[in-house]
């Protein structure tokens, strides 16, 4: 077990087998997980895909590193929509994804309201992924200011987004507040750099040469990796995460990363050959330090694959939400479902 | 006799004492100035805030996500219209999340016209806050009320959205209608808890013993029994309809006014009592006046008591242009005033069906 | 037969061509996509901006602010409730400056539920955007009024909101509605300007040469004449309400349809005219119920035209709950759905004053 | 005359003699009519002052630098609520501002509408002031690139905030949308940093050093001048107006400034004696210099304010708005007043 922030130091960059075996094997069920999804969507099985293949390498490390639990003592996740390979890092049941694919009453995250990928898990602190770009960084500072708060805490607050998501408000709105001089906050900020916002490319739409260079002048702690590399990953993360936690004060981490399947659904959900791919990256590591053999790991994917399958086989049968359970949960508490109707 | 603004102080220090309320931030909402309306002087978790409103409902959001009761304040409701986004989305956190988290935050902010603010310090949110389905929205009239519904505000798992009518803020409370536990002597209330003038490094506020008084969300109050026309409103407009109700009565006509007290849960039985007492109805309120609350409600009012209608009902509020002008003659043509209440209560009640 | 997505491409073209347009701008609006819904394709002006609404409307803004005709593309209308205050601010820019500045830009926002979108991609935007004084707002339901009212808003000096119920892009005119100047066959059109799968980085729009057709704002058109209801309707609701006025047709109910088409300034002569004809009224749209445009309507009817009404008038509307929900289902309880239509028709017919 | 842009050269720290009396007589102008506009509003002539009495130093310097003008070959100015100087500087009639404080129906820039210091001048591209703070930030991209369509223009865009105001969204939009790779924009950001937004303090709300420093991510050029020597701001605003007007690339400058008054009617509109006042200031050089002598510019003094006083008696005299003027100029063109109504 290396998940422990305690233990993970943030100047290894090369990491134990057995802890470069487990990243493997998450970010393997993450990716798998995708091409269920991706699947279940072109079988009509769902109405829209959009998730994170080509993050694992950086969303998986994450989920292994985070302080997992509930409240202020723990971190606080304001995720984006292909953080998935973060949430199976922190346990959550693939299953559970599948139902939101397939929009059953079932589906713990939103109950059949929601798209895939938006998650939100109250145990670990997974606070409601939404779809509006880069709210997220808006909230953020309110429960890192919580974390803050809890006496001799190590909770801390992570934010994350995408690169064309920077543009927004509220991602200046987390430099401004995060920074504030006597009053910074323990937020980690990152950007998942894949150098497009749907169709529209990196270039063209930024003055900055690195993201991360905008919480310079705040006094921000700042760093670009290669959030393809799962070791180099890891031990940005680590880093990031350690200072965070122990300064009290922000950091805003920039990965370069890969959009696998390209931006979505709606954009085919086709494997993109041209990108990185962080997966076959650390196999080929996993392979030369003879950690696991390819075999091994084209077996362990091919059982995956086939238990999602069956899987996704049993969710299809799972009951839809009702009509009126439109008005479940529009209040918390016992007000009258439709305040005043 | 506590006034309005002094109500909202008090409720908000039971807040920080007795109810959890760990964080009171916004514009100038710390010392040294406590509001630009004194609501948060003196308070113990007072805060400033960075000019950023996206900021601050986003702060609110985060601290209500992670289980704390923070109360903030946009100065002016004409500054919130950047965040609607957010406020859309605070609204939708328990119900998006399958009941997951709840987003238990209060939004206070000043409203409406009546301060000679003109363009940017004399909107009304009420229409657009009655647009967010998941928020509980309180707008109080009186102090009483501003300190109960406040403490209700706090209380309250959902987010609440607290709307202040500014012109009101100096009200004092009636007798009778004092906040429970304010001392007799208003000489000696502002001594204890309005900051002085000059320096005030080292001023503490002195509060006294508060009671509990939680005004229920979704209640409206009769502020005067009547039988020949129903007025039912809320805010600044409680005040400008009894005026116009005492002039009427004059000539005979007996004016009854709701005090909606809450616009979302309204108190529909309310509605539904005082029109099938008087058969006649003016819905009143300040926002301009295409795609009003108000038409919301005579729309309900139509569909299930079109029957009980003697005339027509009717709708007086603001008007439909880009803002509400600093000249006199501009304010009072945009928003409504004395005359043209007693106008449409005369004409409700003339009217023969 | 153009599609309601390529009429606006066709009158984006003109509005480049022959009507001073230099900006077509918003998220993906450029090459190589040219729209999420492939409005913007081939066309002359059309660029990617950075992922930030505000600084599109603020860019659009500036623009007109300098006398160009900008015209650009908020995503889905879920996503311009972030920039609230600047939409009223480019509303108010002509009236507070005293007439001085116009703002003569166009948002175009694609609207409404119909496509399994989920919360964020099934928002309607009409309620707000009539809360928008100084704004003309539009939102045809067929690609004739498509092309001819963004023809009319790209012309008009005023800040225009083009509302696109984003389940009707695909939709082909009718015969005897086509564009004036559309080639005939739509294969053709489609070659000519629909952009190739694939690599497009060589492909250029062939253009038909296209006629002119200013479909006034603020005339609405009668989709089809009836004697015993009358429905108020438009965009995606006015194909639904077609489709419910044949289902009730066999019952021997006549309906009247009326496309409002314009609903800042709206048609208020269409509608008296078709009150006073049936003496009953649907007014019907997808908006969130409480605080909506339609109760606007109803309001004015009521008070306008209370004695004309043998029934109550009635509002169909989308439920208010914070969102659309994915599963069908929770899509088809939360917007109006045929059946709904077909029963508040029924009801309104049979109803005896 | 110094004002044509062409002729100043950006390296010039010292005024010209006649320059400098020139920037003097304007700034007193506009003190005074601020003074008097002070006056007015406790005398009840008016219900609201904000004002701009602390900035002349880089306001007036700021009007005369304009390439004044209508239409995207000219500057478009996007001012904030403290921009008199720069209004007389570029010829406004001080009478006028008098008609706005008394919301009278002559009143050029609202009709009665709108606060003091609330300014439109079509014929010079100054676009409506707003009292929300900053969103003309979010608008300058938009005339900016209008400058930048036009062959061969030298016409910028110029847009100032105060210092707290740049925690908004609008600033980091203004930053984004300029500094676009290969579509940078020739536009001037200007911060007049007076260390206060209404009672919060500068210190306790920034991370930053610097608020000019936010510029650099984006590679954006920078500077910040002291704002109350009236010499420095000229040469500082020259300066990055010559690069915005020849790189047609944009500029962020801070200018550090006094609120000599407080911040409006609101909190008292009292002179602050321990702001530096950058009107004595430049008396002080000008005395040194012996290019005028106190006596002199006293006596001016006396004449500008008797002059306004007058002024504003007359103005006291002029029409109010009428009520159904509310309806006037809702639509541009011909629409219906009210639309639909
Ligand atoms: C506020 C908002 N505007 C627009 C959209 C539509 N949209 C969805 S994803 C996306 C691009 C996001 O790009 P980036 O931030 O780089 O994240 P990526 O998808 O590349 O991971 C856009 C424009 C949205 N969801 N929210
Ligand atoms: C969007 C918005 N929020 C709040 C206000 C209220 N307000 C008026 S001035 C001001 C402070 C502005 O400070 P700064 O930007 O430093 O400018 P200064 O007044 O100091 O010149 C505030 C909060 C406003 N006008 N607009
Ligand atoms: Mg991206
Ligand atoms: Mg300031």
């Amino acid at each position: 077990m290396i998940s422990s922030p305690a233990v993970t130091s943030a100047k290894e960059k090369t990491l134990a087998p057995d802890a470069l075996a487990r990243v493997h094997d998450l970010m393997l069920r993450a990716r798998v997980l995708e091409e269920r999804l991706i699947t279940m969507y072109k079988q009509g099985d769902g109405y829209f895909w959009i998730g994170g293949p080509g993050e694992e390498a950086l969303s998986v490390p994450l989920g292994m590193l985070v302080h997992k639990g509930e409240g202020p003592e723990h971190d606080y996740l304001h995720l984006h929509y292909r953080s998935s390979g973060t949430l199976l890092a922190l346990g959550a049941d693939p299953v559970d994804s599948l139902r939101q694919m397939k929009n059953t009453a079932t589906d713990p995250y939103s109950g059949g309201r929601n798209f895939a990928s938006h998650y939100a898990v109250k145990r670990w602190n997974v606070v409601p992924v939404s779809s509006p770009i880069e709210v997220q960084f808006s909230m953020a500072p309110g429960t890192a200011l919580a974390n803050k708060r809890v006496p001799g805490g190590r909770g801390i607050t992570i934010a994350q987004g995408g690169d064309a998501g920077t543009a927004e408000a509220d991602f200046a709105t987390c430099l401004v507040w995060s920074s504030r001089k006597g009053a910074e906050l323990p937020v980690l900020m990152i950007v998942a750099n894949n150098r497009y916002g749907i169709s529209t490319p990196y270039e063209g739409q930024h003055g900055e040469v690195r993201i991360s260079d905008r919480g310079k002048a705040f006094g921000i702690a700042t760093a670009t990796i290669d959030g393809n590399d799962a070791e180099a990953a890891h031990a940005g993360l680590a880093a990031a995460m350690d200072y965070v936690r122990a300064e009290r004060r922000p950091f805003l981490l920039e990965a370069m990363v890969s959009r696998l399947y390209g931006h979505s659904s709606a954009s085919g959900a086709n494997f993109v050959r041209e990108e990185d791919d962080c997966l076959a990256r650390l196999e080929k590591k996993l392979v030369e330090r003879k950690i696991k053999t390819q075999a091994e790991m084209d077996a362990a994917r091919t059982r995956l694959t086939q238990e999602l399958l069956e899987a996704s086989k049993r969710v299809r049968e799972e009951p839809q939400p009702t009509p009126e359970s439109i008005w479940d949960h529009v209040f918390a508490g016992e007000t009258s479902r439709d305040g005043g109707r | 006799m506590a006034t309005f603004v002094q109500a909202m102080r008090l409720a908000l220090h039971v807040g920080e004492e007795r109810l959890g309320v760990t964080d009171i931030f916004g514009e100038d909402v710390g010392p040294p100035l406590g509001g630009v309306f004194t609501a948060t002087q003196g308070l113990r978790t007072a805060w400033n805030t960075p000019l950023d409103e996206r900021g601050i409902v986003g702060m609110a959001m985060g601290l209500a996500l992670a289980g704390q009761r923070p109360v903030c304040e946009i100065q002016f409701c004409d500054y919130a219209f950047n965040t609607v986004d957010l406020l859309k989305l605070a609204g939708a956190m328990h119900w998006s999340s399958n009941g997951a988290f709840a987003c238990p935050m209060v939004l206070m902010t000043p409203v409406g016209a009546g301060i000679r603010g003109s363009i940017y310090h004399s909107h009304s949110f009420d229409a657009t806050a009655t647009r967010l389905p998941g928020w509980k929205i309180v707008m109080p009239s009186n102090p009483r009320d501003a300190y109960g519904l406040l403490l209700s505000a706090i209380r309250d798992p959902n987010p609440v959205m607290y709307l202040a009518p500014k012109a009101l803020l100096r009200l004092k409370a009636r007798p009778g209608e004092e906040l429970p536990g304010e001392p007799g002597d208003e000489k000696a209330l502002s001594k204890m808890i309005d900051a002085p003038l000059g320096d005030r490094s080292r001023w503490r506020a002195e509060w006294p013993k508060m009671e509990d008084l939680f005004v229920p969300i979704g209640e409206a109050r009769t502020v005067r029994p009547g039988r020949d026309v129903s007025v039912v409103t809320y805010g600044r407009m409680v005040q400008a309809s009894s005026a116009a109700a005492d002039e009427v009565a004059r000539e005979g006509i007996d004016v009854e006014i709701i005090d909606l007290r809450s616009l979302h849960p309204y108190d529909w039985p309310a509605i539904r009592a005082t029109v099938k007492k008087t058969n006649r109805v003016l819905f009143l309120n300040e926002d301009t006046e295409v795609t009003n609350f108000g038409e919301h409600l005579i729309r309900r009012t139509v569909e299930e008591l079109f029957y009980d209608l003697h005339a027509p009902p009717r709708l007086l509020a603001g008007k439909h242009v880009p803002g509400v002008g600093l000249a006199d003659n501009l304010e009072h043509a945009s928003v409504p005033q004395r005359a043209e209440i007693v106008a449409a209560l005369r004409e409700l009640a003339r009217h023969e069906a």
